[in-house]
């Protein structure tokens, strides 16, 4: 009994609301992308995704189905955004069930890798622009950001 | 026969376009002569597009990939996802 | 900036209502430990998880930080169960956030291989037994599950 | 001096109590004059104990620690949790 779905959605995806997994998993590991705020040096507002959409979810769907198979998985889902998400946003959500941890984040692992190399997605960074939007209200607050995720 | 091959992302933006008419013999034409027309087109690309992946029909394909009326055929430079 | 909680809290643990995670994180994930069915080939109702309270509470906060620490992770979020947990619920739970994947995911399987030697938590199978309970309302369920969580 | 030291999981199921009253010399008593006495008291746990590590107040423990009254002794078999 596998389960298995690929979401290619527009803007953030809200938060988790997974139901319950199927009968006989041991391990249910979520992995969140979130967009971070600095690109390099510089503030970003956010992350505009473009997707080649029939060939994303396809490659997606391939994907998940190897990553089935070859990890012995229960349950695959995969949510990608489309369109820009906001800093702090999530992009990309993994859901992965399997018997045991390993299996879980071995494929989790693999899974990424493999839609980095391979899922027609491309961002691009939303810098800030002064004047574009008043200043943070508490000017104190610490940002150690870097990057975009990973 | 005439082709529309579609460009994303950074290539996309280099282009300052989103496809590229390119035009292919009616018989035996392959990935590979659809590559030799982009770069003829858009020589400027011709750099990027060298490290760059061909689909047809939402797969990655092979240079001596046949090229059939109707398929659909795209650039797909260096992604980011996730 | 970082956080840090570790919660050791009777039965099992409520679905994930996690919060928005601290500014700069690019990975969050998290790691539901779920109790199987099966213990060897004999059907169990559920596991009786025993903790050494102050020492569990003790072993997991100096764990929590020291992945912190090792890994440069923002968050890391320890749930425990005590007491009976029922095949299906959710007996630990882990949540870990930090600027790229990596780290996330090198964490999350350092940290539940230590807790898993050093925190003195024990298991015990309640096995089914006949006519302790009616038999399941829908006897075709296919039950292919294992062991107990790993 | 007394100390109770504490049990666990499968080995306080088979003890059949969950604390085992050991008595140490008040000065210079060690884990390991602990760990004698235990083996001492519950000789059928022996062979189990010699696989178990010592906790002292919330912490393992070598065998050298020294013991002081109203110290918190535990013993700690295999764990199980997750």
């Amino acid at each position: 009994m596998q389960s298995l779905s690929v979401s290619i959605v527009d803007a953030p995806l809200a938060a988790n609301t997974a139901t319950r997994s199927l009968a006989g998993a041991g391990a249910v590991v979520v992995f969140d992308g979130v967009v971070r705020s600095l690109e390099g040096a510089r503030s970003i507002t956010g992350l505009r995704y473009e997707t080649y959409d029939p060939m994303a979810q396809h490659v997606l769907t391939a994907l998940a189905q190897e990553a089935l198979d070859k990890f012995g998985l229960m349950e695959i889902h995969v949510e990608h955004s489309r369109g820009l998400v906001a800093a702090g946003e999530c992009s990309f959500r993994l859901r992965i069930a399997s018997p045991h941890r390993r299996e879980a984040l071995d494929a989790m692992d693999w899974f990424i890798d493999r839609m980095k190399q391979d899922a027609p997605i491309w961002k691009t960074p939303e810098f800030s622009t002064d004047g574009d939007a008043p200043p943070p209200a508490n000017p104190v607050q610490p940002e150690p950001e870097a990057k975009v995720p990973s | 026969m005439r082709v529309d091959v579609l460009l994303f992302g950074p290539i996309a933006q280099r282009a300052g376009r989103a496809s590229v008419p390119v035009e292919v013999a009616e018989d035996g034409a392959t990935l590979a002569h659809v590559r030799a027309e982009l770069n003829r087109i858009e020589p400027e690309l011709a750099r990027d597009l060298a490290s760059c992946r061909l689909a047809v029909n939402h797969a990655f394909a092979g240079e001596n990939t046949q090229i059939q009326t109707g398929d659909e055929i795209a650039v797909i430079g260096f992604v980011s996802g996730g």
